[in-house]
């Protein structure tokens, strides 16, 4: 079948020792429940949930501990069931090494399960199937973490040409998703077939790595008898190049369909969408079983003497999977994910988190220390391996002298950080941290310019503000002088009258504008020490408030003359 | 002689009534370079440089009566910026006027404060919220640090915060490298 | 500088401003043309003699004061242009005479060729048809490589490059050897630098040759009268 | 008419007014920072230095040499660049404000460019003829903006170079600039082939 | 420091018009192959900064706003002429040398710039010492590079010197058999020593600033030690 | 502890430099048994000044001095410089040059990587111009002695005109240019035919070995075909069209492929990648204006070979080149790399 499948190429691309055979040796095991949970409230991309849990309070296996903030962010639950010790900051596994808020849960030892309920999603509003995926923690597992809930949105058109499994798996020593397609491929493809209602996609294409022959056959059953009990020919398994980032959403959803999606686009828009094959077995857990994700395979390798798939729960210190390895001696350092892109961890104790697809435990021996960085001759290797056809050497070159502007003309933004760059280099240049440390700095700076232009309309605000209050003063003092107090009123009001013309208006609805603005932004970062405030307090301010908009409307008329 | 002065005074005449018309009805208003230097100040509104606040600031530089490095809050990183938008070279930070801090933000010890609305006066973006004699609380993400409300206060009640590292804002640091110094460091 | 005008401006009127900077710049232009033509009237005597005497001292060095007797300057003749000669103006020939007898001809010529272009020559022919001497009189060759062509740039000071062509002429030099020896010919040339060598030594060799084949008629013209080509 | 080639590429390569002529360094050095701001430098110095070999051709022409007034050449030519410049600026405000806005800033800057009185006094000792002068100024003026728009690429680039620190800037300038015109000197003799 | 004191630091190091600045490189680069040609303008732009800012300066009250610049080059460049034609007629040998130089110098924009940025705002006292020091500033950087010019080039010092003092002659400084080294004479010589010394001044000015700081903490440690007691 | 990724592809700017050398050895090895052992002592001579110069302007830069002077690139200047300079020039020519080149157009601009010019083209066109005399004099054709040869690298250069001849290039150009010798193309080159003699007798032979070590680098993927080709190409389609036109004035394809340094400049010097062009549309552009230029200097120009000015000229037009001609970025294709 995979033989009638058109594939497409994409640029460059590297392929580095695999390294996967240690671990697919031995079947998917449970990792045992620890003795500690420690589970992150922000664990996918979005908004940071809300706890909803405080410490002492006991919960059930699956029970939301973290809600979602807003659309954008996925809820968070309790990987058992157990005591709430702690909600208080804990180390988090990221590279920074610095802490976030986790509950902290000793479980009980029961696994008592909340109570489960399918989730009847034809009968449901698209929108409410979404919501539930959402509060049931859905997000993707090829190791980004996107909420799942705000992917299965078929777009524009209500319709998608193509969905993508992605099975490539093409980062080294990893094989979670191995393992998965070849024990559980129809359930994965239940999770695909409902997938595939919601999108309404004509076909789906499962593409995995051709190094992978298992887990191609395994789910090449699978995907017949889907088919056949849907009698149509929707469900294709194609078996793609090995060769890294061969996984990468866009590499290939490009190789299969020959779609190229660009930076900053929906992929819905050009008629496919990509998940990962784990994220379509965790959409069936969430609506056939009323399970929300609480756990994930795991893979175990690297400097370890037996290397394997583990079903972990969500808060298990990596320190524990580990330990089940056999870690050899020299190890050195947990890395979470593969060789490739995987982030060092500040310690073994972080948990196991939603992106957490492989615990590389590392050496010297196994990952030396790369040799000293040399100047980059402009070889151009980097250019041929990097898969978004960028000019690795043009943006490190600009983002090593700290010349943003010029490394974002490069297109920065539209690296993928796969680190073939990096890899290929003769000069061993950390291209890719060059370009991670760009990108923060810019990020950093668009946050800083807001922040500023805040700033300067607050300042400018001010200054109107003391000008008006001056000439009030005058007034109020040449109205004393000359009459009575009822005058130096009608004076105020005289002064505040503007002579109003057309072209006034459009500039003050500009300045209004621009005052809305700042406004809903202050809301929208409405500080702690704002909203803990106590009811006098708060009616303090909102006086000051009015005053303040009463002030406005009187600097309005000297709007135009400053300007 | 006289030929010389006949053809010079025309061609004077023509100029001088040419040039003339033009200086008056050519006249630039305003000037576009003061905004574009006003939106590279971070806006802080600290009067370090010496003005009273960055628009002034922006104004001077324009003119071409101030420095490019006098102000601390926006560092280095500023007037490499400014050094390119007017095409001057860089120079380190003025020492006299301050040097780079970590960005903080002021914080009120609400037992202490006696709520004397100083500090609000004193406040050029109007950060600090409370009315008189009532506790003043800082609106923090509104505060650019520019530290002039510490001096008025009556009681040392505010103090200076550093707004530290989290998650969200954590920064990939300059990679570690033993053979070329950062470039722009290093001047 | 610019506050107190802009005041003025906005009440006055554009052609009052317009007038006044015009009169003004008038009154200066009056004044520095009036400093510079006065300038020029009173030196233009003293420049021009400096320039006569300039070209005397060139003539007296490629033919020696003491070879004539009459007044070089009343005695010559307009000669227009010569494309020949690589003259593209008017120019003169000086006519040297001795005892009323035609002693040698004084005349400019250029060569077009040179490395960095134009090489200017004077000269001076003898009625016999000889080269008595030639100079370069300006030049732009490079300094230090083509330069030696200027006896005062030239590092052989006892004998420099240019006098080689002194007392030479055809009956001497046949005309296809008056070339450097690299292409052939009789005179050297400094290694390195042959474009400015055979610029100068062709160069001359055309002017000799137009001399001896004129000479006649150029001593035989009225002073200050136009030299014409005959039609053959 | 290849005569009229010859100038123009003569003008811009062989003898280009920066490398070879050694002429309107000061804005070739100082407005070479960025590429924008040379490639608007270069099309303002195009317009005004074409305009002012026009002009001096027929001031030269007209008024001085009839009155045997040679000697006010330098002074008459550089107060009508001068004039030049602020009527240029006067008549593309007017008529075009986008191209005021591009080219705006660089005009007063152009009459301190000492090409823009050299090129004209050029065109005299030249004895080029009206169109031959409008073609010289024309093409030098391309010269000089090629000159600058190349070393504004290679400046951007060297910005972010590992250039010894007191090499920085206009030092290291210098020096690419004279590597720049030993290059152009591969050109020599390109105007002499016939 | 004094007013004029500053002013003549001004124009011989500070400010310099050549290694500060940036300014006049024409005149600079192409006149520099030779140490006599060098001095020689040099000498000459001295005469005409000191004529162009005492004039304008005597005659800054009168000149409008916006026909300033008009005028101003109109001075400039009439003084030039009459400097030209004066040499001319009465320094004649002087002439021959630097004749085609001084119509150069009107196109040097030091001048203007000088006469604009400082002529036109100061006295006549400090505006004719502003124009000496400035071309004295320039001197110095001319001679110093027609001196490496022509050393480098032909291994000589004032080769051609007896165009303006019969008498004397140049200097050959290193041996004869020296091949000269043709570039330092041609444009691309002309910008690699000027490079040259412009890094040569940021490594003084460098050096300069480390002692100056040097001195400072040392100060500060002093004062800190004997604070205390 | 680094971050991603954790393990790299075993290579090395040095093993790169390394291969570059060895690639030259077939044209040395031909280069010796024409020329005689002089070009072998010129190597030495650069080499050994380049490395130096490179050890003391790392000191002075405070860099790492063992590990920049074993990444081999000095060395990569250093033979082109010999290759290119006549193999009897005098000693202090060489080392001149090779000063030159290090110290000026490769370690005031930042040192590897950085220089916008390419350095043994700096050395040449420097040297060229200062003494087009002595850059001009080569050597005869399997006049081997190697005694003279040595007397006149480090000697007196009296003996020279018994061992030196113009090359062919220079022969061609000397004759054609005057119009007294009516001289034809057909008359001035060789006549002892050897390889079909298309680029002067010797000549030839250099140049297929530079070829084949140029086959060498693409097989190693260290060059990419992108600028021999267009290289080649230009020249061949420029020269060739002229030889047809007019035979007797212009020179044919065979003759300018194969004379001069245009084999080595085609595999080795345009191919430079610090200062060349980078993205592939760019490197055809670099790479077929080198070529044109080189022909337009070697025909109408001044100067004997044209090479190092026509790639000193490409190499100021490099960063524009190259930012006009990057590639579509991922995602961005038919908007011709414009975000949309
Ligand atoms: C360089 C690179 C390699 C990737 N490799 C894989 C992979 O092998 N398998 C996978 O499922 N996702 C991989 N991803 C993540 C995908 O781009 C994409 O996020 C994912 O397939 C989307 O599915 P999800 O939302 O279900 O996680 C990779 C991403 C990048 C940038
Ligand atoms: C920068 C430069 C300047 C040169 N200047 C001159 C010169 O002024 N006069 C000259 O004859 N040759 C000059 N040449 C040399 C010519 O290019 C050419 O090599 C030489 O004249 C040929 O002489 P030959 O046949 O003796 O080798 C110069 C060369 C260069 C590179
Ligand atoms: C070095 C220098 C040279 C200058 N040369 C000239 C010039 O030749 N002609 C001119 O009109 N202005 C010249 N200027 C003046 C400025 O370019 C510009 O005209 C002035 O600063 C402001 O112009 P405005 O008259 O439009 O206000 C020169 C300025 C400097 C600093
Ligand atoms: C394929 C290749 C070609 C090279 N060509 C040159 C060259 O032409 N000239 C040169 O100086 N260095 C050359 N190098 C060496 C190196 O790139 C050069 O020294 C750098 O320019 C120094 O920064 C070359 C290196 C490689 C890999
Ligand atoms: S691979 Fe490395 S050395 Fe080569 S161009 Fe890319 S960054 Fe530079
Ligand atoms: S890390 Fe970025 S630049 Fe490097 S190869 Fe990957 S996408 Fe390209
Ligand atoms: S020092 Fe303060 S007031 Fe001045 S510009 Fe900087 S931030 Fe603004
Ligand atoms: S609260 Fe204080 S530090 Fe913050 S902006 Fe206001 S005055 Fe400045
Ligand atoms: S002297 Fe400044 S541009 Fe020529």
């Amino acid at each position: 079948m995979s033989a009638l499948q058109r594939l497409f190429k994409f640029h460059g691309g590297v392929k580095p020792a695999y390294n996967k055979e240690a671990s697919t040796g031995l079947p998917i095991a449970v990792a045992p429940t620890p003795t500690l949970l420690v589970i992150p409230l922000h664990q996918s991309i979005g908004g940071m949930p809300r706890p909803l849990v405080k410490a002492g309070e006991r919960v059930l296996k699956g029970q939301r501990i973290g809600g979602a903030d807003g659309n954008a962010s996925s809820a968070v639950h309790a990987s058992t069931s157990g005591a709430v010790v702690a909600v208080e900051m804990r180390l988090m596994p990221h590279t920074s090494g610095l802490s976030a808020l986790c509950v902290v849960i000793e479980p009980d030892g029961r696994d008592e399960w909340i109570a489960r309920q399918p989730f009847d999603f034809r009968k449901a509003s698209p929108t409410q199937t979404r919501d539930y995926l959402r509060d049931a923690g859905v997000v993707g597992l090829g190791g980004a973490v996107f909420p799942t809930h705000l992917k299965l949105n078929p777009g524009k058109h209500g319709k998608l040409d193509t969905l993508v499994l992605n099975g490539a798996e093409c980062e080294p020593f990893i094989t979670c998703d191995d393992v998965l397609m070849r024990e559980r491929a129809e359930t994965i493809l239940k999770g695909a077939i409902i997938m595939r209602e919601m999108l309404s996609a004509r076909q789906v294409l499962i593409g995995i790595e051709d190094n992978k022959p298992e887990a191609i056959a395994a789910m090449e059953i699978a995907a017949q008898a889907a088919n056949q009990a849907a009698g149509d020919l929707a469900m294709q398994v194609v078996s793609v190049p090995t060769r890294y980032p061969a996984g990468g959403a866009k590499q290939l959803i490009r190789v299969l369909t020959g779609i190229e999606v660009p930076h900053g686009k929906r992929s819905t828009d050009y008629g496919v969408q990509c998940f990962n094959v784990g994220t379509a077995y965790a959409v069936y857990e969430a609506i056939a079983l009323g399970q929300p994700l609480i756990s994930r395979i795991v893979t175990v390798a690297g400097n370890v003497g037996q290397a394997r798939n583990y079903e972990a729960l969500f808060g298990t210190p990596m320190r524990d999977l580990v330990a089940l390895c056999d870690p050899l001696p020299d190890s050195d350092r947990v890395i979470m994910g593969g060789p490739m892109m995987g982030l060092l961890m500040p310690g073994d104790e972080v948990p196991v988190v939603k992106a957490t697809n492989c615990v590389l435990v590392g050496s010297r021996k196994l990952f030396p220390p790369p040799p000293p960085e040399m100047p980059c001759i402009r070889c151009g290797e980097c250019a041929k391996a990097c898969p978004a056809d960028l000019q690795p050497f043009e943006m490190y070159w600009f983002s090593r002298a700290k010349i943003f502007g010029k490394a974002q003309e490069y297109k920065l933004f539209d690296c993928i950080e796969c680190g073939c760059c990096a890899y290929v280099c003769p000069s061993h240049i950390p291209l890719v941290d060059y370009y991670r440390f760009a990108k923060s700095e810019i990020w950093a700076r668009e946050v800083d310019k807001e922040a500023a232009d805040i700033a300067r309309e607050r300042y400018e605000f001010r200054l109107l503000r003391e000008e008006r209050e001056k000439q009030e003063k005058a007034a109020k003092l040449a109205a004393k002088t000359a009459a009575g107090r009822e005058k130096a009123a009608a004076a105020i009001a005289e002064a505040a009258k503007p002579a109003a013309t057309p072209e006034d208006d459009t500039k003050k609805a500009l300045i209004a504008a621009a005052l809305e603005r700042a406004k809903a932004q202050k809301e929208q970062v409405h500080p702690g020490n704002v909203s803990n405030l106590t009811p006098e307090q708060e009616a303090e301010v909102t006086a000051i408030e009015a005053r303040r908009a009463e002030i406005r409307e009187m600097a309005k008329p000297h709007l135009r003359q400053d300007d | 002689m006289l030929e010389a002065i006949l053809v010079m005074a025309f061609g004077a005449l023509v100029l001088g009534a040419a040039l003339g018309y033009a200086a008056v009805r050519f006249r630039v208003e305003g000037d576009p370079l003061v905004e574009k230097i006003d939106a590279i100040l971070p806006q802080t509104q600290c009067g370090q440089c010496g003005f009273p606040g960055c628009k002034p600031y922006a104004q001077a530089i324009a003119k071409g009566e101030a420095e490019i490095n006098q102000c601390p809050p926006g560092g280095e990183e500023g007037i490499h910026k400014l050094a390119d938008l007017l095409g001057r070279e860089f120079k380190s930070l003025s020492a006299e006027h301050g040097i780079e801090k970590p960005k903080s933000v002021a914080v009120i010890d609400e037992q202490v404060c006696i709520g004397c609305t100083l500090c609000i006066q004193a406040c050029p973006v109007d950060a600090i919220v409370g009315a008189a004699k009532q506790m003043h609380t800082v609106v923090a993400p509104l505060c650019t640090g520019c530290e002039l409300c510490l001096p008025p206060c009556p009681v040392d009640c505010i103090s200076m915060q550093s707004t530290g590292e989290s998650v969200e804002n954590w920064k990939w640091k300059y990679p570690v490298v033993k053979i070329n110094p950062a470039q722009r460091e290093s001047t | 500088m610019s506050e107190p005008i802009e005041v003025t401006h906005r009440e006055s009127s554009v052609l009052r401003i317009s007038v006044r900077t015009a009169a003004i710049m008038l009154a200066f232009t009056l004044v520095f043309t009036a400093m510079m033509a006065g300038t020029y009237k009173a030196t233009e005597p003293l420049v021009a003699a400096s320039a006569l005497a300039e070209k005397l001292r060139l003539i007296g060095e490629v033919l020696p004061p003491g070879g004539y007797d009459n007044d070089l300057m009343a005695d010559s003749i307009i000669l227009p242009r010569q494309i020949i000669l690589g003259l593209d103006d008017e120019t003169r020939i000086w006519r040297a005479r001795k005892g009323g007898m035609p002693v040698a001809l004084v005349f400019e010529a250029a060569a077009l060729d040179g490395y960095s272009g134009r090489i200017s020559l004077i000269q001076a022919v003898d009625a016999d048809g000889r080269l008595l001497a030639l100079r370069v009189t300006a030049h732009k060759e490079t300094p230090g490589l083509g330069d030696y062509i200027d006896p005062k740039k030239d590092k052989n000071k006892t004998r420099p490059w240019i006098t080689q062509f002194s007392n030479l002429g055809f009956d001497t030099v046949p005309r296809k050897k008056w070339r450097v020896k690299k292409d052939g010919g009789r005179f050297d040339q400094m290694t390195g630098a042959t474009i400015s060598a055979r610029a100068v030594t062709n160069a001359s060799g055309r002017a000799l040759a137009w001399a001896v084949e004129h000479r006649d008629k150029l001593f035989a013209l009225p002073a200050n009268s136009r030299f014409e080509e005959s039609k053959p | 008419m290849t005569s009229y080639l010859f100038v123009v590429l003569g003008a811009v390569l062989v003898n280009n007014v920066v490398f070879v002529r050694i002429l309107g360094l000061c804005p070739f050095m100082g407005v070479s920072k960025k590429l924008e701001t040379a490639v608007g430098m270069g099309a303002a110095t195009t317009f005004v230095l074409t305009m002012a070999c026009g002009a001096s051709f027929v001031i030269d022409r007209w008024l001085l040499i009839p009155n045997q007034l040679e000697y006010l050449r330098t002074l008459s030519f550089i107060v009508t660049i001068a004039a030049i410049v602020q009527l240029t600026e006067l008549v593309i405000q007017k008529t075009s404000p986008l191209l005021h806005q591009v080219l705006g800033i660089y005009l007063p800057l152009i009459t301190t460019n000492c090409a823009v009185l050299g090129i004209p006094l050029l065109n005299v000792s030249l004895r080029h003829n009206f169109l031959e002068s409008l073609l010289f100024g024309f093409g030098s003026a391309v010269g000089f903006t090629l000159a600058l728009i190349l070393f504004a690429g290679i400046r951007e680039r060297l910005e972010a170079a590992d250039v010894p620190v007191h090499f920085r800037g206009t030092a290291i300038a210098m020096i690419t600039a004279g590597l720049m015109s030993l290059a152009f000197m591969g050109f020599a003799g390109l105007d002499k082939y016939k | 420091m004094s007013a004029y004191k500053e002013i003549a630091w001004n124009g011989i190091w500070k400010q310099n018009t050549i290694l500060a600045q940036v300014l006049g490189l024409c005149p600079l680069l192409a006149v520099s192959s030779n140490l006599v040609n060098a001095v020689s303008l040099g000498l000459a732009t001295i005469v005409v900064m000191m004529l162009s800012n005492f004039a304008i300066s005597a005659l800054r009250a009168l000149i409008p706003y916006e026909i300033r610049i008009p005028v101003f080059i109109l001075i400039i460049a009439a003084l030039v002429t009459v400097i030209d034609l004066a040499f001319n007629a009465f320094l004649h040998d002087m002439y021959l040398v630097l004749g085609i130089f001084i119509p150069l110098i009107v196109t040097n924009c030091i001048v203007l710039a000088r006469v604009e940025a400082f002529a036109a705002k100061n006295g006549l006292r400090a505006a004719t010492l502003d124009g000496l020091v400035m071309g004295i500033g320039f001197v110095w950087v001319i001679a110093l590079l027609g001196a490496v010019r022509e050393l480098i080039g032909q291994g000589t010092l004032f080769s051609g010197i007896e165009m303006i003092f019969p008498t004397l002659s140049g200097f050959q400084i290193l041996p004869v058999e020296y091949p000269g080294f043709l570039i330092a004479m041609l444009p691309p010589g002309a910008f690699f020593v000027l490079g040259l010394l412009i890094a040569g001044r940021n490594w003084l000015d460098a050096r300069a600033n480390e002692r100056m700081r040097e001195q400072r903490t040392h100060h500060q440690v002093e004062h800190a030690t004997s604070a205390p007691a | 502890m680094n971050n991603s990724p954790y393990f790299l592809k075993p290579a090395s700017v040095q093993s790169v430099m390394l291969r570059v050398l060895v690639a030259l050895l077939p044209g040395i090895a031909a280069y010796v048994w024409f020329f005689g052992a002089a070009i072998l002592v010129q190597i030495v001579l650069a080499s050994v000044t380049a490395l130096a110069a490179e050890a003391v302007m790392l000191r002075l830069r405070d860099k790492p001095v063992m590990l920049f002077l074993s990444d081999g690139s000095a060395l990569v200047t250093a033979w082109l410089i010999a290759l290119t300079f006549p193999s009897i020039a005098p000693w202090w020519l060489t080392v001149l040059g090779t000063l030159l080149a290090i110290v000026v157009a490769k370690h005031l601009y930042g040192g590897l990587g950085q220089n916008p010019f390419n350095p043994a083209m700096v050395a040449f066109a420097l040297m060229i111009v200062a003494y087009p005399l002595l850059m001009s004099q080569w050597p005869k054709v399997d006049a081997t002695d190697f005694a003279g040869q040595w007397e006149a690298i480090f000697g007196s250069r009296q003996i020279l005109d018994a061992m030196t001849m113009a090359t062919p290039l220079d022969a061609l150009r000397t004759v054609l240019r005057d119009p007294e010798q009516r001289a034809m193309i057909g008359g001035i080159l060789g006549s002892k035919a050897t390889f079909g003699n298309v680029g002067g007798r010797g000549w030839e032979w250099i140049a297929t070995g530079y070829f084949l070590g140029g086959l060498y680098l693409l097989q190693q993927r260290i060059i990419t075909w992108h600028m021999p080709t267009a290289f080649l190409a230009t020249l061949f389609v420029v020269s060739g069209a002229f030889a047809l036109y007019e035979p007797d004035r212009f020179a044919g394809p065979g003759f300018q492929l194969f004379t001069g340094g245009a084999m080595l400049a085609a595999f080795f010097i345009v191919t430079d990648p610090v200062s060349g062009a980078t993205t592939p549309r760019g490197k055809l552009i670099f790479a077929a204006g080198v070529a044109l230029l080189t022909w337009i200097i070697r025909t109408f120009g001044a100067y004997p070979d044209g090479i190092a000015f026509a790639v000193l000229l490409m190499n100021i037009a490099t960063p524009l080149i190259d930012m006009y001609t990057q590639p579509p970025v991922f995602g961005h294709k038919d908007k011709r790399g414009d975000s949309p």
